[in-house]
């Protein structure tokens, strides 16, 4: 019952959210008109989740959406000074490839884009079967460093979030 | 009524014979003359009160404001030509059944002809010119068709179009000449215009009028120089020569300028015009006939120069002239018929017409012969057949006449004609019927005809020798009444006797006939004498003239129209350029604004620059087609910062939903088209591009500056402003506006978008045929590839995009009647989330998880709006009359619910329709191209299934 | 002081405009401009927010909003074509 | 107004300014298309966000009425700049980049999706489907 | 006639989406509802003419909203005739297509109930952005039809087709927004009002939009020396499509007629008959333009795609010339035009399709099936388009020709009109003597497979020649409601009256 | 600020009549858009320049810009858009029947290597 009508409880407690968001007030009657339609879109696009994703452990993604945070705006200055500062020649700029644990793909996605959003890494692309990431470094003199970081910073939690 | 009934009886004949030609060829010819029959009744039944002076007359109304109406009237003319018409038809009919053979399709024949005697009917018993006009042209299509009845011959068909051409372009000058006539008096009705002679030739344009008219009765007559087309006519059968060409069709021009002499006459530009024609006519038709070898042409051209010795009659403007012409109208029509049906009958027994290679048939076919004869002497003018006595008559006013001050010109020149005449008149009685047969291999043994085939012409050699004996007692009373008919007054005095006496004339007569006998026994040192004259061939000329006029059409359309869609576009752009500046200049009115000007802040300037800077790159770079569109977009999205810059969030919007769309379109197409443009303009051609293009822009920049500068007057949006929130329940004016003040042009607006995808449907429907799908099959994907199709991070992000774009449309979609937004965005951005999941996860995939049908949803949309609109019929107001209500919810609270938001629905459905049938339909091209199948799977490789169990999803 | 911020803020994000515009028109890859036009839209979206806190109105949240889908969605679109070519496949 | 939300306002804004600028920079100074690629992120992150963390905030104090729509806009932005990056830097490797000189290989049974096919050989996925009617 | 006025328009789009949306897997059921809904929409707009007929103009105010400020509908005696004038030729079109043009593509009755619409909403309506709106629905299901069935040929000249219009749509827009701008209105009526008390300084921008719009109208009407796009499209066209175009150039003559006698007539002042000295000109060299055409055309469609342009000059010249006798010459003109274009398009095609690889170039071809019949029809037709008598094309030269007598430049017109009259005749001639002459002289027989006798064509080729011969016959009740038309057009007060109420006259100065 | 729009006005149509005049149609659709920027910016000035005046109805405000040039404008827009998606998919259909992208009264069938000849 509850599966068939709620498919996905977690998108649609993400969409009222995002209806108050556009609606931009948080009355009575944006939260039951976004409830509605919490439900309702979740079941028309219900066939384009299929199964998936398996989330879990809210305090594990704040934790993650807070250290993401942190980085971006260390990082943000970092490169920013890079840009600035540094002369284009004197940059290290090169491929890393990073070895994945993570199996799925919600999960391999949001890493990439982390390490996208964090200014100074941005992933390029994938293996074909899904198993490392190539990610380009602005200015990575320790290659091996940046692929650690990313691991032990970023797939840890994730591993934690989605499996 | 009965005169209607005679104009009308041909036409309707006309349809039965060919309903009858299945009855057999004798019921169908039978049909055919007793309709012919029943109107000569119809005819000969008022013919005793014509000729003691009546007029019938019937009129009805067709065109009363034009002042073309169906009016007919019967005086002596008209019973004379009536009767001619009729009366030799008649004849003709009974000729004609037994002169077609078997294989000739006679219905057809039958009605042609029919359709003609009604034409020709209609022309003479008509009362009103305009009327006249449409019998007049009538015959000349009915002529066509008779012409070209034998369409398998060239000659046929040449020579139909030639008297098409002809008699046409004498016909449309004729209506001008008519139309003139009209105006000067004021009424198209002949009776009354007969009336005002006065009023005519004191008329300026009376000269225009005049020679309008004579143009269209020239041609029609074959008067000089338009005399070439009849013997090319002869063409047709010979019924239909003998119809038309001598009694009937060439004399419809003869009988217009007796009809018109009343008030056309008697003024030197009528001598000198109709008179010098007929004249010339006459000789030149004379001389030409004598060399003619073949029968039907020598009889040809002897009309020719007969109907210029009528016209020349009635050039003389004289009443006494005008009797004689007259009179020799129905002597010529007796002999020329019998002529032609006896030439006929020569061709049909014998199997040719040539006189070089005839001679001797009297003998053979001693009827036919007798007929002949006596009819060619008539033709030659030898007493006392009815030939001479109009020919004497011509002669002496021939005698009479000075001609610009001189008195010999005529007389000298008549006789001349008159020789002529006597020499080819018996050339055919000679040649033909007399001395010995020249040539034993005739294709057919010649004897007698069936009496159905001499029987008409007999019939019309005894009328021709008993006018001749006793021309006041069987002639007279009709020439005496068609001449009064004619003149319009007074006959003068005039006998119509054979003897005169001592008379010049009579002179004149025995000169032409011995010089004429002397002129055909040495015929065979003229033929080699003159064999070395150049003879212009009119046939040629006229070829040649309208080949040249074609081929001069061929040069200035087709150069005209290249098929070059760059030349059609700058002469549309140079001619709006042109015609807005001419209109701005055209006085000196313009003042020029003085509307406080806003202030330009730096970001506007930045904006500026990007849109400067990227125009112009749009159009270096446009060789690079890729670029180009990147480009395009660029301008879109500064355009659409524009539109928000300058107080138009709504337009933003739209701009730049329908930029995303337009993009994705132009990519899926440049796929297929080639990725560069060829540089193949040379620069004279750029320069004049150029030069095109910035006289666009300045035209269009120049009137924005001038509207910007000024102030706008009253304008109707201050009602809207006024009335949106009160009466249309929006704040949102623009959607207000869009969904109820002009909601009608947004129900066009979506019926254009739901068009353009069932179009857009029905093209790439028909790719699989033909051409294009040989082009497709062999299609070579040339470009490199990359490797995976649905790069992962694309579908997991655009999958979680999906429902929040959803959300965002119903939001963009609720709020569009008071906030920036509507059903239009709304549609659009739906339509955009489901395009990002046919770009990341493939089409198949998408298309199996997507339930719904374009099409439903375009038509559906549509039906939504309109059963919005409709909805108002049911309170009695008009279409798409809105209606809003505050609804109060518990809980919810209170919101508004307006009729316009379905309308608003309608256009969210029509737009998510067509944008995804057109993507949707759009992108079955490219995988027909590139040769790939559809992905089923979410995306190329899903690491958390580990591979090779690929999910089936229905 | 927040006028002349968000002057200070208009005048950078001018700037990075025209400094897309130039990585725009001259490349050299076509990549760089798929990247440029990426850049500009998220520019613009800069713009209009701040725009709208120049006016003191929301009413540009909207724009903001859907420049940041669409971009997304034709940067997408260019880049799927110059990878696949088809980009509906 | 308080001062100290003024300033922190007008910082917000000059610092969302400043990264956007540097961003564009870093994409005009930069040698190379993947070098490039870095500078947008930070327009896309401190840059936006700063400016709409800065919109919020003037609205809240200024306005008085709270908005949160914001956020929906950094959402979008989160969501969909790592894929364009990720496009672009694919689309600007096909066309320049030669995978088995300049790239590293990516250490697994499978090289870079880019350059190489994905699955077992002659597998076809679209076998059963039938094109509808749309 | 209250809500009945905007049927013409609603109905055929509600029948347009029930057909995508119902029935259009199911030719026959397509056809079914094609036709009836084309049988309905003649009585609906014979009924439109008859009220017409007997009452002056009456507004229907879209959503309720008072003119100028909402969008209005004006159903007069011209706007009747045309929706009526409109729904006869469909019907003929239809009946055509539904024997088997209909199959060659997709979609062809949605489309052409669509154009019906936009044709229909043209004719009625009374604003002109609106009727922008319908230029575009009319133009662009124009598009869809035009390229019915592709083919090489077809989609080169659809191409052009399709841009040339594209730029004429963007025209368009500069016209009306320069109108707009200075006089603030789009209501034709308050239009009317607006101009004549238009400030002097804004006069110019005024003139200069207005004849910018002109030129888009005329674009429409293939006016040369913008007409390039018309004989690459007519003689590409499918047939019935083709047919059905006859009436698209008369929705150009139509606007030109209703904008500029209403809003430039009599009372605008110094802008009065603005677009007179322009098309007259331009209208008498079109007509030579066409003929010329048509002595040069070596196919059938071009001859009688170019015969169109020339009908149009004809057309243009006696609307040029502004006078109530010429309006009603041309509109007279005008009925006359449209069925013998659209009967001999539809002759063509049945020609065309009987002669197999021949197709429609007019060189010599062995004889076809049905070659005496179809000589007959395109005989009539013929005679119709070059307007010799008897049929309605010559009672309409002469009047035109009458309706010129006063005009300074009457020599000009009534030369050219006759002499290009004549370069008609001789080009059809021709043609027809290739078609149906010739052939008996070539060898064999040409034998189509199912060319039978396809009943549905012939009755509408046959019947848009009895509108020939209904015009010919009935000309005097024709004339005497056109002259009625005519004068209705002239005294603009009416129209005025009707949309906007008598308050707004006396702003009009009467 | 009226010049700049002005003179963009120009330019767009200035750019897009240039492209409409090539010889392919890829660029005649690109001109085509440009031209319908242009025209859809002109019809829009018709209502004047104004700056942060949306015709949004505000308690308190009374000053709008003209509503009716942007309805307007808008129904363009949508009018535009389904004839460009039209002429797009025209132009691939034509390419691929006729096998170039020619416009410029080139025969059927045969691509030309020649220069432009008008």
């Amino acid at each position: 019952m509850m599966k068939r009508y709620l498919p996905h409880p977690l998108l649609s407690l993400a969409l009222l959210v995002v209806w108050i968001l556009l609606a931009n007030e948080i009355s009575a009657g944006a939260v039951v008109f976004g409830a509605i339609l919490a439900v309702i879109i979740p079941l028309i696009t219900a066939s384009f989740w299929p199964d998936r994703p398996k989330v879990g452990n809210v305090i594990a993604i704040c934790e993650y959406g807070l250290v993401v945070m942190w980085d971006i705006l260390v990082a943000n200055v970092i490169v920013a000074g890079l840009i600035l500062f540094r002369k284009t020649e004197t940059l290290e700029s090169k491929c890393v490839v990073v070895p994945l644990d993570l199996t799925s793909p919600e999960a391999i996605t949001t890493l990439a884009g982390t390490i996208t959003m964090t200014p100074g890494t941005v992933t390029i692309d994938l293996s074909a079967d899904a198993k490392s990431l190539l990610v380009h470094c602005l200015h990575a003199p320790d290659a091996q460093g940046v692929i650690d970081d990313i691991k032990d910073r970023y797939e840890r939690r994730l591993k934690e979030i989605f499996e | 009524m009965s005169l209607t009934l005679i104009v009308l009886l041909p036409f309707i004949g006309a349809v039965l014979p060919a309903i009858m030609i299945r009855a057999g060829r004798n019921a169908c010819a039978t049909a055919t003359g007793s309709v012919t029959l029943l109107a000569l009744i119809l005819l000969m039944a008022k013919a005793p009160a014509v000729i003691s002076g009546e007029v019938f007359q019937v009129s009805y109304s067709w065109l009363p404001e034009l002042g073309l109406n169906v009016t007919f009237f019967l005086d002596g003319l008209g019973l004379l030509f009536a009767t001619l018409i009729l009366g030799i038809g008649l004849l003709i009919i009974i000729y004609a059944r037994f002169y077609l053979s078997k294989d000739d399709p006679m219905g057809r024949f039958y009605a042609f002809l029919l359709l003609f005697q009604g034409a020709m009917v209609g022309i003479v018993l008509s009362d009103n010119i305009l009327l006249l006009l449409v019998f007049w042209e009538l015959t000349s299509l009915s002529s066509f068709l008779l012409i070209g009845y034998w369409k398998h011959l060239p000659e046929g068909r040449q020579g139909a179009r030639m008297a098409l051409a002809v008699t046409g372009a004498g016909g449309l000058a004729m209506i001008a000449g008519m139309l003139i006539l009209g105006d000067i008096v004021g009424s198209y009705d002949l009776t009354v215009i007969l009336q005002n002679a006065d009023l005519i030739q004191a008329s300026p344009m009376y000269v225009p009028a005049l020679v309008l008219i004579l143009l269209g009765c020239f041609t029609k007559s074959a008067q000089f120089p338009f005399h070439f087309w009849l013997p090319h006519a002869m063409a047709a059968p010979t019924p239909v020569s003998a119809y038309l060409h001598s009694a009937t069709m060439v004399k419809a021009g003869i009988f217009l300028m007796a009809r018109m002499w009343p008030v056309l006459s008697g003024t030197p530009e009528w001598f000198y015009i109709v008179a010098t024609a007929g004249l010339v006519t006459m000789v030149l038709g004379a001389w030409i006939a004598i060399f003619k070898h073949d029968l039907k042409g020598l009889l040809a051209y002897s009309t020719v120069s007969h109907l210029g010795l009528i016209t020349m009659l009635l050039g003389f403007g004289t009443p006494i002239a005008a009797v004689a012409g007259v009179f020799h109208i129905i002597n010529h029509a007796t002999f020329k018929a019998a002529l032609f049906m006896t030439a006929g009958i020569i061709d049909h027994e014998t199997g040719t017409r040539d006189i070089r290679r005839l001679g001797g048939l009297l003998n053979l076919m001693p009827i036919a012969g007798t007929i002949g004869i006596i009819s060619a002497a008539s033709m030659a003018g030898i007493i006392p057949l009815n030939g001479f006595l109009s020919k004497e008559m011509m002669l002496e006013e021939a005698w009479h006449t000075m001609w610009l001050d001189q008195g010999w010109v005529v007389p000298l020149l008549a006789t001349v004609g008159a020789i002529f005449s006597v020499a080819y008149s018996f050339r055919f009685i000679f040649h033909v019927w007399l001395g010995k047969p020249r040539d034993e291999n005739l294709p057919h043994h010649p004897h007698d005809p069936p009496f159905g085939m001499w029987g008409p012409p007999a019939l019309l050699t005894v009328l021709v020798v008993l006018i001749g004996l006793f021309p006041a007692v069987i002639a007279g009373p009709l020439v005496a009444a068609t001449s009064s008919a004619v003149i319009g007054g007074e006959l003068p005095e005039y006998h119509l006797a054979l003897w005169h006496g001592l008379t010049p004339a009579l002179g004149m007569s025995v000169i032409a006939i011995v010089v004429g006998a002397l002129l055909l026994m040495r015929h065979g040192a003229l033929i080699s004498a003159t064999a070395n004259l150049s003879r212009p061939d009119a046939k040629a000329m006229f070829d040649c003239a309208i080949a040249k006029l074609v081929a001069l059409s061929r040069v200035v359309s087709d150069n005209l129209h290249n098929g070059s869609l760059q030349r059609y576009l700058s002469v549309m752009i140079v001619a709006s350029v042109a015609i807005g500046v001419s209109g701005f200049y055209a006085e000196p009115d313009h003042t020029a604004g003085t509307r406080e000007l806003l202030d330009v802040s730096p970001a506007a300037a930045i904006g500026w620059v990007l849109l400067v800077v990227t125009s112009i790159a749009a159009v270096v770079m446009h060789h690079n087609r890729l670029l180009s569109l990147l480009l395009v977009g660029v301008i879109g999205l500064i355009v659409s910062l524009g539109f928000i810059y300058l107080s138009a969030p709504d337009l933003a919007l739209t701009q730049i939903s329908v930029e995303v769309v337009t993009v994705i379109l132009m990519l899926l197409a440049l796929n297929i088209l080639p990725k560069e443009t060829p540089k193949e303009s040379l620069p004279g051609r750029k320069l004049r591009d150029g030069v095109v293009s910035i006289a666009a822009g300045l035209g269009i920049g120049g009137a924005i500056w001038a509207i910007m500068t000024r102030d706008l007057p009253n304008s109707i949006s201050a009602y809207h402003l006024a009335n949106s929130k009160i009466e249309g329940g929006g704040t949102n004016v623009v959607n207000v506006i869009l969904v109820d003040f002009r909601g009608f042009d947004t129900f066009g607006e979506i019926i254009v978008l739901g068009i353009a995808a069932l179009s857009i449907f029905a093209l790439i429907e028909t790719v699989t045929q033909g051409e294009a799908a040989k082009r497709l099959a062999s299609w070579v994907v040339s470009n490199r590839r990359s490797a995976d199709r649905h790069p992962m991070m694309m579908v997991v992000a655009t999958r979680v995009m999906l429902p929040l774009s959803l959300m965002v449309g119903v939001y963009i979609f609720l709020r569009g009647h008071n906030e920036p937004g509507g059903g239009f965005i709304a549609g659009l951005v739906v339509s955009v989330a489901l395009v990002m999941q046919y770009m990341a996860s493939g089409f198949g995939w998408t298309q199996n998880r997507m339930k719904v049908n374009y099409h439903g949803m375009i038509g559906l949309g549509v039906i939504a709006a309109a059963i919005t609109g409709a909805s108002a019929w049911v309170a009695g107001l008009p279409f798409l009359t809105s209606g809003f209500v505050h609804v109060h919810l518990p809980i919810v609270g209170e919101f508004e619910l307006a009729s316009a938001m379905g309308f608003d629905l309608g256009v969210f459905l029509t737009v998510v329709g067509a944008v995804m049938l057109a993507l949707a339909k759009l992108s079955q091209v490219e995988r027909m191209a590139e040769h790939v199948d559809v992905n089923l799977d979410p995306m190329d490789h899903d690491p958390s299934v580990r591979i090779a169990t690929p999910e089936k999803e229905a | 002081m927040i006028e002349y911020a968000l002057n200070f803020g208009f005048v950078c994000v001018s700037l990075a405009l025209l400094m897309n515009l130039w990585r725009l028109t001259m490349g050299p890859t076509t990549a760089d401009r798929i990247l440029a036009v990426d850049t500009m839209a998220i520019n613009a979206i800069a713009l209009l927010v701040m725009y709208g806190i120049a006016k003191g109105t929301a009413m540009y949240f909207e724009g903001a909003l859907l420049f940041a889908m669409f971009g997304f969605v034709s940067t997408v679109a260019y880049c799927k074509f110059i990878l696949r070519g088809d980009i509906i496949e | 107004m308080p001062f100290v939300v003024e300033l922190i306002i007008s910082l917000l804004i000059v610092i969302g300014g400043l990264f956007l600028l540097v961003g564009s920079f870093g994409m005009l100074k930069l040698r190379d298309l993947l070098p490039r690629l870095h500078a947008p992120t930070k327009a896309s992150t401190v840059g936006v966000g700063g400016v709409l963390i800065a919109s919020m905030l003037y609205f809240w104090v200024e306005r008085g009425h709270f908005t949160i729509h914001e956020l929906l806009i950094t959402l979008f932005i989160f969501l969909t700049a790592p894929i364009t990056a990720n496009l672009i830097a694919k689309a600007y490797m096909l066309l320049n980049v030669d995978p088995h000189s300049d790239l590293p290989p990516s250490k697994q049974n499978e090289g870079w999706a880019t350059f190489d096919p994905v699955g077992p050989e002659g597998y076809d996925p679209s076998e059963e489907y039938q094109e509808k009617e749309n | 006639m209250g809500d009945w006025i905007v049927v013409p328009i609603v109905l055929p789009a509600v029948m347009a989406a029930l057909i995508v949306l119902a029935v259009r897997h199911y030719i026959l059921l397509q056809r079914v509802f094609s036709i009836t809904a084309t049988v309905a929409l003649v009585a609906v707009t014979l009924s439109l003419v008859i009220f017409a007929n007997g009452n002056g103009p009456e507004m229907y105010a879209l959503s309720d909203w008072p003119a100028p400020f909402g969008i209005v509908l004006v159903l007069d005696r011209l706007s009747a005739m045309m929706v009526f004038l409109t729904s006869i030729l469909g019907l003929g079109v239809v009946l055509f297509a539904s024997s088997e043009w209909d199959k060659r593509g997709k979609h062809f009755h949605a489309l052409f109930q669509f154009q019906l619409m936009g044709v229909n909403g043209a004719f009625l309506t009374g604003d002109l952005f609106n009727l922008f709106v319908f230029f575009e629905v009319l133009l662009i299901a124009s598009y869809g039809l035009m390229l019915h069935g592709a083919g090489a040929d077809r989609l080169k000249a659809g191409m052009q087709y399709v841009v040339v219009n594209l730029t004429g749509s963007a025209l368009f827009l500069v016209g009306v927004g320069m109108i707009y701008s200075v006089t603030g209105t789009l209501n034709m009526a308050d239009l009317a009002i607006q101009v004549a008390n238009i400030a002097p300084g804004d006069a110019a921008l005024l003139r200069a939009g207005a004849l910018v719009l002109l030129l888009v109208f005329c674009v429409k009407a293939a006016m040369v020396p913008i007409h390039f796009w018309l004989p690459g499209t007519y003689a590409n066209a499918p047939a019935p499509v083709a047919a059905l175009f006859a009436i698209m150039t008369k929705v150009g003559a139509y606007s030109v007629l209703r904008v500029y006698s209403l809003a430039f007539g009599d009372n605008a002042g110094d802008m009065a008959w603005l677009a007179q000295p322009y098309i007259l000109p331009a209208a008498l060299i079109t007509i030579a333009v066409g003929m010329i055409g048509v002595l040069a055309a070596k196919r059938l469609n071009n001859l009688i795609a170019f015969a169109v342009i020339g009908s149009m000059g004809t057309l243009l010249t006696a609307i040029g010339l502004f006078t109530p006798e010429s309006i009603s010459a041309g509109l007279y003109y005008l009925l006359h035009s449209t069925f013998s274009a659209a009967a001999l398009f539809l002759i063509a095609d049945l020609v065309v399709s009987r002669r197999g690889q021949f197709g429609d170039s007019l060189n010599t071809a062995p004889v076809f099936h049905q070659s005496g019949f179809l000589a007959i029809l395109f005989f009539i037709g013929a005679i119709g388009m070059a307007g010799m008598p008897p049929l309605s094309g010559f009672i309409g030269k002469l009047q035109i020709l009458d309706a010129s007598r006063d005009s300074d430049a009457m020599v000009w017109i009534w030369s050219v009109i006759l002499v290009t009259s004549l370069m008609c005749i001789i080009g059809f001639g021709r043609a027809g003597s290739v078609l149906f002459w010739k052939s008996a002289s070539a060898e064999g027989e040409i034998v189509v497979e199912g060319a039978k006798w396809p009943v549905l064509p012939i009755i509408a080729a046959c019947g848009m020649l009895g509108g020939l011969f209904a015009l010919t016959v009935f000309a005097g009740p024709i004339s005497s409601y056109l002259n009625g038309t005519a004068d209705q057009i002239f005294d603009t007060s009416q129209y005025i009256r009707a949309v906007l109420g008598d308050g707004a006259l006396a702003q009009f100065g009467q | 600020m009226e010049f700049l729009v002005a003179s963009s006005i120009g330019l767009l149509t200035t750019c897009g009549t240039y492209l409409l005049l090539r010889g392919r149609t890829f660029p005649v659709v690109i001109g085509l858009a440009l031209l319908s920027y242009a025209v859809n910016v002109f019809l829009f000035a018709m209502g004047r320049l104004t700056i942060n005046m949306p015709p949004i109805l505000r308690e308190g405000v009374t000053e709008y810009t003209d509503p009716l040039p942007q309805a307007l404008v808008l129904t363009a827009i949508v009018i535009s858009f389904g004839m460009t998606a039209l002429i797009v998919v025209l132009s691939i259909r034509a390419y691929l029947e006729i096998g170039n992208d020619h416009v410029d009264g080139q025969p059927v069938g045969e691509p030309s290597e020649a220069g432009d000849k008008n």
